[in-house]
């Protein structure tokens, strides 16, 4: 198809993505309120929350670093959407490919840090102490989800000898049987695991912890910087579940079983994080040392010989 | 034509000392000019006969005394070795008279006497050839030294003394039974004729031949049977100290030279049994020994048990025997005379109060020669000795020996550089300086400059050094000249020098060679760029910084090994003065100089192996080495982790390049390093590339690498110190290097190259921003930093890039590492290395982040508000390896094609298909320049969108931040900053402790144990000194003759 | 003859030494050394001794006529010579030696000179 | 006690070695070829009827010249080693010399002087030669001492002698080379008649030389010594 049609098709699943997200938070947000017997917020709050911050007037800067802050973010999400095929059509260059022909699994993994970069440039910049914990901790717990995740994936990349992502959704159409979850039981039980550390919920928030008291780069970002940086999260909360979903669940053939399949992924770590309470973060990183790197180790095991 | 007959040397020097007796204590002025025109005219005599043998105008001449034919008479023979020997002898005798002016003035012309008399009686003993003469004389020479002592005042000489006298007695006591005896069964008393017609058939004859070159052995105060010998080096005048190393151990050496004949060739292993005993003896207990004339008799005793070494091995090293032993002898003959001498004048007991040496700067030049020439490095003879040695030795399976020997001068360097280190750096404050008396100093500088000639000229006589180029030491020595020239001049010579000669050597490189002189050349005129941000003199960085990148030229031009290990012990040297300039970098200095010179040795011994199955000394033959391939290779590679600071080898490096200056961080970190990896490809290309038979050592090479990305990385995150933190994570990087040449595939070295040229890259950008930044702020800790980017925005910038193309995330160069890295893996089957390697990338990211949040960002400290941005000479060469780092991130296929058609010639497997910017692996794709674009792209779309959105945003104050309700006042309270990752210590704590540092403390201590008992042996006692005379007969009367 | 000779050679030699070895006082010492060097001088005589014998002086007695056959070795006995005054000299110096080492102590206990050691 | 037993021990171990070479030392007799020679060609050769002679001051004279050297080097060795600082003031009382010691001597030094000159000259013919004849003359200087305590030797002259003596020595011996077969060769005067004084060439004149300077040397070291002697007291 031609290159117009290909930006089209990308900016569109772009706006499906976002908008999907911001849906998603607003769920996830609502089931967490009832869960602790409040009333909750209306689904239709971050649409409010995105119009409030773009358009409120005042707005402050603590120098260059903190527009790059949001930016970094914002590039993340975004750079991770166009480098992951979304949908599986049966050909590479289908509507929903996104730029995936430029790079593979690795790519992937790599930019994921882009996001996470930016976020601690612009806390930085910010100023606030507490930021400056939350990024440490971030890293910390990130490197520890890294060595499980890192196996896993290294283990599928074994099982489909490539590290193209469509290539990887490729081999599991055409049944459930197919699927890595089943294929490859310990790469899936591990990915499944670290999971819930990559999407950052309860037991894994500690990152959180220092803006959950409100303050810190939630309050030092307003206005249209935050508006962009909740944007970004919710670009990038569905850009891990479709990662997982293409690695572990067979992928999307159509949007509707990619909202499904993301919605229930999704539900899997905030459903963990109603369950447990917050970890410290040496308990975290002991804890992705302990299970999930065994089960990496096994996934790996079995294909090496 | 005809020259003054040597006999002339013992009628004038007695005829003169006879009449000086007639002078009287009166004349001593007089009298010593005499004593000085007498030695000038034994030199004149011996210099001639060298001359004329050495250019063949006369043959080796004999000299009958009373008219009668040996061996009826006493005959002197003067051949080439004899004539060279009388001539060393002769010299230092001018030169010591000339340094002991003072001391001989003021006790008389009888001390004159003595001393013409001594030297007289060394070249008899030298040039004679009859027994019974010889003992005369060698007790002539005992007696007068036994004099000599005493011109030192004080008990301890006294002592010293007479327990010399004791010893010397007995000892000529057994060479008198043994003489006596062997003219009892031989019926003769001359050299020659002995070894003619008495083939030892008699056990009598034998063992009185034993009892005569025992003793002489015991002349040679050989360890342990020399308490004695320490004690007159320790109490004596230091000039006499010089006599007794330098002449009198010279012919003593010479005297068993000559007759160890007389057993046949049945007692040279014995010998150098001893010798091996006696080297590595003493240079163990010297590792105790504080005072430093004693530490130099120590060192002279180990380097006659060298020579005894070689003298045993003879027939082995056939006809370079005299090559290598003039080799070891000059240099050492030299070296120790010069340190002596200086003691003398430097005039302090304890090695640690050498410091005040520094207070005369030349003078570190002078010891620094020295003891360079002593541990045998390049240009000195005992270099070249030294190679020659070992490569006959492995050549004749001696590998036993080898080790021995090596041990040896290990211990030897221990000794040596730590007292120069104390020398360069220690504490000297209250030490008053020293005087120096013309007359004291030009005999050092004299044998100084010696041994500089002396290298020169034996270099070519080595089997291959003919081929060693000189040039860039000669750019050296020329800027070491003009070292008092301002820094602007001299960087600007040494840039266009630099510049110039790589210019004229790049064409005659190969692909690979060339990348890596690329990388010591650019990346050398880069560093030296910021040096102009230097003021005044800077006096003797440039020499060593340019004998540092000399060594490195070398061993790329590297045609035979030899030339390869040349440049490799240049590099050392130049590579440790540059790091021991630090403030505090005098213990990192010298553990860096012990793991090079070990490593050294590894190397050594390894090319001796691939030497001895090929009797070749060309490069080529690493390739398909012989004989115990294995062993070989595996020496090699180890040698050059040392160098790359693999785990277990890599303690020096943190602190080294830690401590160095901050133009200096960079050379040692982003460009020497590469030398080890250079070798390592070497290595590798010469285990036979893609199909090795060697797989196990790559194997293990693999893991080692792994272990030690993830032990540099995780090391680097807990470091407070910005430098040491990037000195920890270059240990990281270098370990992915590592595993990426171990996995000899076509995707793990085109990995490995492109970290190679990327950490080059980027390395250098860091360590120069951050050593600017640290001469700005003037503190290495990062957690007093703070805020930086307010004041220095470019620095900030360069430092952002850089750690993003550390870290591996796209769209910056770093990622082609990455991506190639997982190609390979998957490829080669090495997934946990390959899952270990890339946890320590996510690792890398903290510390990465700390760089940058930690010094740039955060609360700005109040005594930093108004601190400059970094030098503009730091900036320049800071930019340019920037841009290069964005071309390679922008066409990653510029880079990486040519890398890949390199690595075909190895590893034609595998390859990367390139469609149009796509990379295509067997595994995936990347297409980088795209990606640049795409990411960059969207980066700027979403940035002038916020820009637009927030332009009426207005700036606010420091510390207008939301502080729950609170305005915090102070930065330091408000900038986190120290300790930031103890959630992850308290998780990994076992991982960080130092085990391998323990381990090596370990080691030097049961080493240090080991000496500090073993040496009370020398209780002081001289009849106790007697009886180890005598056990040490019997003991190797029992492993000789055996009972 | 000659055994006797040789014994009391080697004899003296190791008594000299055991005094040598014995004897704290620096003039025993000394003593033994002469006694060492003695037995030296005893052993290179006997060296040179041959059976039957006479001095190896050609005066009338030996005349000058096959000489080789009368008289005993007389190289030995040169070197004897030689060997002897050696041994004075060395002892005359050990006892200027002893004369400092006493002066500056005023002992001549020889362990009381150990101040260097190691 | 353990001491000892150690020091029995490494004699033991000494004489263990010796006992090697007193097996093979069998006995001899002929001579060795070396001294055959000496026997056979000496008397023409050199021309002394005392073969010891003739090796020492001649066949060997360069060890004889290495051991007047010896004596020489001690001599200045102990000269300057003892050098005597300052004489103390205070000197203890001496018992005064016995009458006998004190006649003997005057009677004797003369007497032993002569028989030592008398060795030296004729060391040649007879039984020995310069270092007996030196060591004679000394034993009047002991005399001397033993006489008169105070007795000083004047170093002056002693000194002069010695020197002289000794750079006739070396003269000589030069001469060897350039009139002669080489250095110390006896040959620089004619060897004259088998068995008078004045034959066997230079020998009768070095051995005089040599005689002097022992003697000289001796006395030198024995009055060095003894000066120290003196202010122990």
């Amino acid at each position: 198809m031609t290159i117009y049609a290909k930006l089209g098709y990308t900016l569109l699943g772009l706006l499906i993505v976002l908008n999907w997200g911001f849906l998603m938070g607003a769920t996830f947000r609502k089931i967490g309120a009832r869960v602790a017997g409040r009333y909750g917020i209306p689904f239709y709050q971050p649409w409010l929350n995105l119009l409030k911050n773009i358009s409120t007037r005042t707005t402050i800067t603590h120098g260059v670093m903190y527009y790059i802050g949001p930016v970094f973010r914002l590039t993340g999400g975004i750079g991770l959407f166009l480098f992951m095929p979304m949908v599986f059509t049966g050909t590479v260059d289908g509507p929903w490919t996104n730029f995936s022909f430029e790079g593979d699994l690795i790519l992937i993994l790599y930019f994921q840090v882009f996001g996470m970069l930016g976020m601690a440039l612009g806390a930085g910049q910010g100023g606030h102490p507490y930021s400056a914990m939350g990024i440490a901790r971030g890293l910390a717990q990130h490197a520890a989800v890294e060595l499980p995740l890192t196996l896993a994936f290294i283990s599928i990349a074994i099982q489909f000898d490539t590290f193209s992502v469509y290539k990887i959704v490729a081999a599991q159409q055409g049944g459930i049987e197919n699927w890595v979850l089943f294929t490859n039981p310990f790469a899936a039980a591990t990915i499944i695991l670290a999971m819930l550390g990559a999407m950052g919920h309860s037991p894994f928030n500690l990152v959180k912890a220092p803006n959950e008291i409100l303050i810190g780069p939630a309050t030092e970002f307003e206005g249209t910087y935050l508006g962009f940086m909740q944007s970004a999260g919710s670009i990038l909360h569905v850009m891990e579940a479709v990662l997982f979903m293409n690695l572990v669940f067979g992928g999307a053939s159509n949007w509707i079983e990619l909202i499904v399949k993301t919605f229930l992924i999704y539900f899997w770590s905030v459903f963990v994080g109603m369950v447990f309470p917050r970890f410290k973060i040496e308990q975290s990183v002991t804890w992705f040392f302990k299970v999930p790197l065994l089960l990496g180790f096994l996934a790996i095991i079995i294909y090496s010989f | 034509m005809n020259l003054i007959s040597p006999i002339y040397i013992v009628a004038v020097s007695l005829g003169i000392a006879f009449f000086m007796g007639l002078l009287g204590n009166k004349a001593q002025r007089s009298s010593f000019l005499i004593l000085i025109a007498a030695l000038l005219f034994n030199t004149v005599v011996s210099v001639q006969w060298v001359y004329a043998l050495a250019t063949g105008l006369t043959d080796p001449t004999q000299i009958f005394t009373a008219g009668f034919k040996p061996p009826f008479s006493i005959n002197l023979l003067m051949g080439l070795n004899e004539s060279v020997i009388t001539a060393l002898i002769n010299i230092v005798g001018v030169l010591g008279a000339f340094y002991m002016m003072k001391a001989l003035k003021k006790n008389g012309t009888g001390s004159q006497v003595v001393f013409l008399v001594l030297f007289m009686s060394l070249n008899v003993v030298v040039l004679s050839r009859d027994l019974f003469n010889i003992f005369v004389f060698l007790e002539v020479g005992s007696i007068a030294l036994a004099g000599l002592i005493i011109l030192q005042k004080g008990t301890k000489a006294v002592s010293a003394g007479f327990k010399y006298m004791l010893a010397t007695g007995i000892i000529s006591g057994i060479l008198l039974i043994g003489i006596i005896f062997i003219y009892r069964f031989t019926g003769s008393l001359n050299i020659d004729s002995i070894i003619t017609n008495n083939p030892m058939l008699k056990q009598g004859a034998f063992v009185s031949a034993f009892l005569i070159i025992i003793a002489i052995v015991l002349e040679l105060k050989s360890f342990p049977a020399n308490g004695w010998g320490l004690d007159v080096y320790e109490a004596s005048h230091p000039g006499i100290g010089a006599i007794l190393s330098a002449a009198s151990a010279t012919a003593t050496y010479f005297v068993l030279y000559k007759i160890v004949e007389i057993a046949g060739s049945q007692l040279n292993y014995y010998i150098s049994l001893i010798g091996v005993v006696s080297f590595v003896g003493s240079n163990l207990l010297a590792l105790k020994q504080e005072n430093s004339k004693r530490l130099l008799g120590y060192s002279s005793i180990g380097q006659i048990g060298l020579l005894m070494i070689i003298l045993g091995f003879k027939d082995i090293l056939g006809e370079n025997t005299t090559y290598v032993a003039f080799g070891i002898l000059v240099s050492h003959y030299l070296a120790k005379a010069g340190l002596f001498w200086l003691s003398g004048i430097v005039k302090q007991k304890n090695i640690k109060d050498w410091a005040v040496t520094r207070k005369k700067p030349y003078f570190l030049f002078l010891m620094g020669t020295f003891i360079f020439a002593l541990i045998g490095f390049p240009p000195f003879p005992s270099f070249f000795a030294k190679w020659t040695l070992v490569m006959d030795l492995v050549n004749s399976g001696n590998i036993s020996w080898v080790v021995a020997i090596l041990f040896g001068s290990m211990m030897e360097a221990v000794y040596m550089i730590r007292w120069f280190g104390y020398a360069i750096k220690g504490e000297n404050e209250n030490i008053e300086s020293f005087k120096i008396d013309s007359y004291k100093i030009i005999p050092v500088g004299i044998v100084a400059i010696a041994l500089y000639v002396a290298g020169y000229f034996v270099a070519p006589h080595s089997e291959v050094g003919t081929a060693i180029n000189f040039i860039p030491l000669y750019f050296v020595a020329a800027i070491f000249i003009l070292d008092f020239l301002p820094v602007f001049i001299k960087n600007t010579i040494a840039i266009i020098g630099m510049a110039l000669y790589f210019y004229f050597v790049y064409p005659n490189l190969d692909t690979l060679r060339l990348i890596f002189e690329a990388i010591f050349m650019v990346g050398g005129i880069l560093t030296l760029i910021a040096g102009y941000a230097y003021k005044g003199k800077r006096a003797g960085f440039y020499p060593v910084a340019l004998l540092m990148y000399a060594g490195l030229t070398a061993i790329i031009e590297a045609q035979t090994t030899l030339q390869f290990f040349f440049g490799w012990e240049v590099m050392t040297a130049g590579s440790y003065f540059l790091i021991i300039r630090g403030k505090r970098s005098m213990p990192h200095g010298l553990s860096y100089m012990l793991f090079s010179i070990g490593g050294a040795y590894a190397l050594l011994t390894g090319l001796g192996m691939a030497h001895a199955g090929q009797e070749s000394f060309s490069m080529e033959i690493l390739n398909g080495i012989s004989y115990l391939p294995y062993w070989a290779y595996g020496l090699l590679i180890v040698g050059f982790l040392s160098k790359t600071a693999a785990l277990g080898l890599h303690i020096w490096l943190p602190g080294a390049h830690g401590e160095a200056e901050s133009d200096v961080s960079p050379m040692v970190s982003a460009i020497l390093l590469k030398a080890g990896v250079f070798g390592i490809v070497l290595t590798l290309i010469g285990m036979g590339a893609a199909n090795t038979q060697y797989s196990e050592l790559a194997y293990a090479l693999g893991w080692l690498g792994a272990i030690t990305a993830l032990a540099g990385n995780l090391m680097a995150v807990f470091q407070e110190d910005a430098k040491r933190l990037l000195a920890y994570s270059s240990i990281g990087q270098l370990g992915y290097i590592v595993l990426g040449m171990a996995m000899m595939t076509h995707l793990g070295w085109l990995g490995g190259f492109s970290y190679v040229i990327n950490h080059f890259l980027y390395k250098a950008v860091l360590f120069l921003t951050i050593g600017a930044v640290v001469l700005r702020v003037g503190t290495h800790n990062m957690y007093q930093m703070g805020g930086l980017i307010k004041r220095m925005p470019l620095a900030f910038i360069a430092v952002m890039i850089g750690i993003i193309a550390l870290s591996g995330v796209p769209p910056l160069s770093g990622f082609a590492g990455k991506w190639l890295f997982y190609n390979a893996i998957l490829d080669k089957g090495w997934y946990f290395q390959g899952a270990i390697m890339f946890f320590s990338g996510g690792i890398a990211f903290m510390y990465l982040w700390r760089l940058i949040h930690t010094v740039f960002l955060g609360q700005l400290k109040d005594n930093h508000r108004n601190v400059k941005e970094i030098s503009i000479w730091f900036l320049i060469p800071i930019y340019t390896l920037l841009a290069g780092i964005m071309v390679y991130s922008m066409k990653p296929q510029w880079v990486l094609q040519p890398l890949g058609n390199m690595i075909a010639k190895w590893f034609p497997e595998g390859q990367l298909q390139w469609v149009g910017e796509t990379a295509i692996s067997q595994y995936g794709h990347w297409a980088g320049s795209l990606v640049a674009i795409t990411i960059i792209g969207s980066f700027l779309i979403v940035l002038i969108i916020l820009m637009l959105s927030t332009r009426k945003a207005h700036k606010v104050k420091q510390f207008d931040i939301t502080y729950s309700g609170e305005r915090p006042e102070r930065p330091e309270t408000t900038h986190i900053a120290y300790n930031v990752f103890e959630g992850l210590y308290k998780a990994m704590w076992p991982a960080t402790i130092p085990l391998v540092e323990a381990w090596w403390n370990k080691v030097t201590e049961i080493l240090h144990n080991i000496a500090d008992v073993t040496r009370r042996i020398y209780s002081g006692n001289g009849q106790v000194y007697v009886a180890h005379i005598v056990l040490f007969i019997i003991v190797s009367y029992l492993v000789i003759i055996g009972g | 003859m000659e055994i006797i000779a040789l014994i009391t050679g080697f004899a003296l030699i190791l008594i000299g030494l055991y005094g040598i070895l014995s004897k704290k006082n620096i003039i025993k010492i000394i003593v033994g050394f002469s006694l060492f060097d003695t037995g030296l001088h005893v052993l290179i005589v006997t060296v040179g001794y041959i059976k039957g014998g006479t001095a190896p002086i050609l005066d009338s007695v030996v005349g000058t006529t096959n000489v080789a056959s009368k008289i005993v070795d007389p190289v030995p006995q040169a070197l004897v010579l030689t060997a002897i005054v050696i041994g004075l000299g060395v002892t005359a110096l050990m006892l200027a030696y002893a004369l400092k080492m006493y002066q500056a102590k005023k002992s001549l206990d020889i362990s009381d000179f150990k101040d260097m050691k190691w | 006690m353990i001491k000892n037993f150690f020091i029995i021990a490494i004699l033991a171990g000494l004489a263990a070695i010796f006992v090697t070479l007193f097996w093979d030392f069998g006995d001899s007799e002929t001579l060795t070829p070396l001294a055959t020679h000496y026997a056979t060609n000496g008397a023409t050769e050199v021309g002394a009827p005392n073969l010891v002679t003739s090796i020492v001051v001649t066949y060997r004279g360069f060890d004889t010249l290495g051991e007047v050297t010896i004596l020489f080097l001690v001599a200045s060795i102990v000269s300057f080693f003892l050098k005597r600082e300052k004489v103390q003031k205070e000197i203890a009382p001496k018992r005064e010399t016995s009458e006998i010691i004190l006649t003997a001597a005057k009677l004797l030094v003369p007497i032993v002087m002569l028989l030592g000159v008398y060795v030296f000259i004729n060391g040649h013919l007879t039984p020995g030669g310069g270092f007996q004849g030196g060591a004679i003359i000394a034993t009047a200087f002991v005399l001397l001492l033993m006489a008169n305590p105070d007795f000083e030797i004047n170093h002056k002259i002693i000194a002069t002698v010695e020197s002289v003596s000794g750079i006739a020595f070396v003269l000589i011996g030069v001469l060897g080379i350039l009139l002669a077969g080489g250095f110390l060769d006896n040959k620089v005067l004619p060897l004259g008649t088998f068995g008078k004084i004045f034959s066997a060439g230079a020998i009768p004149l070095i051995y005089s030389f040599v005689g002097l300077k022992v003697g000289s040397e001796l006395s030198n070291i024995l009055s060095n010594l003894q000066g120290v002697q003196k202010e122990e007291m």
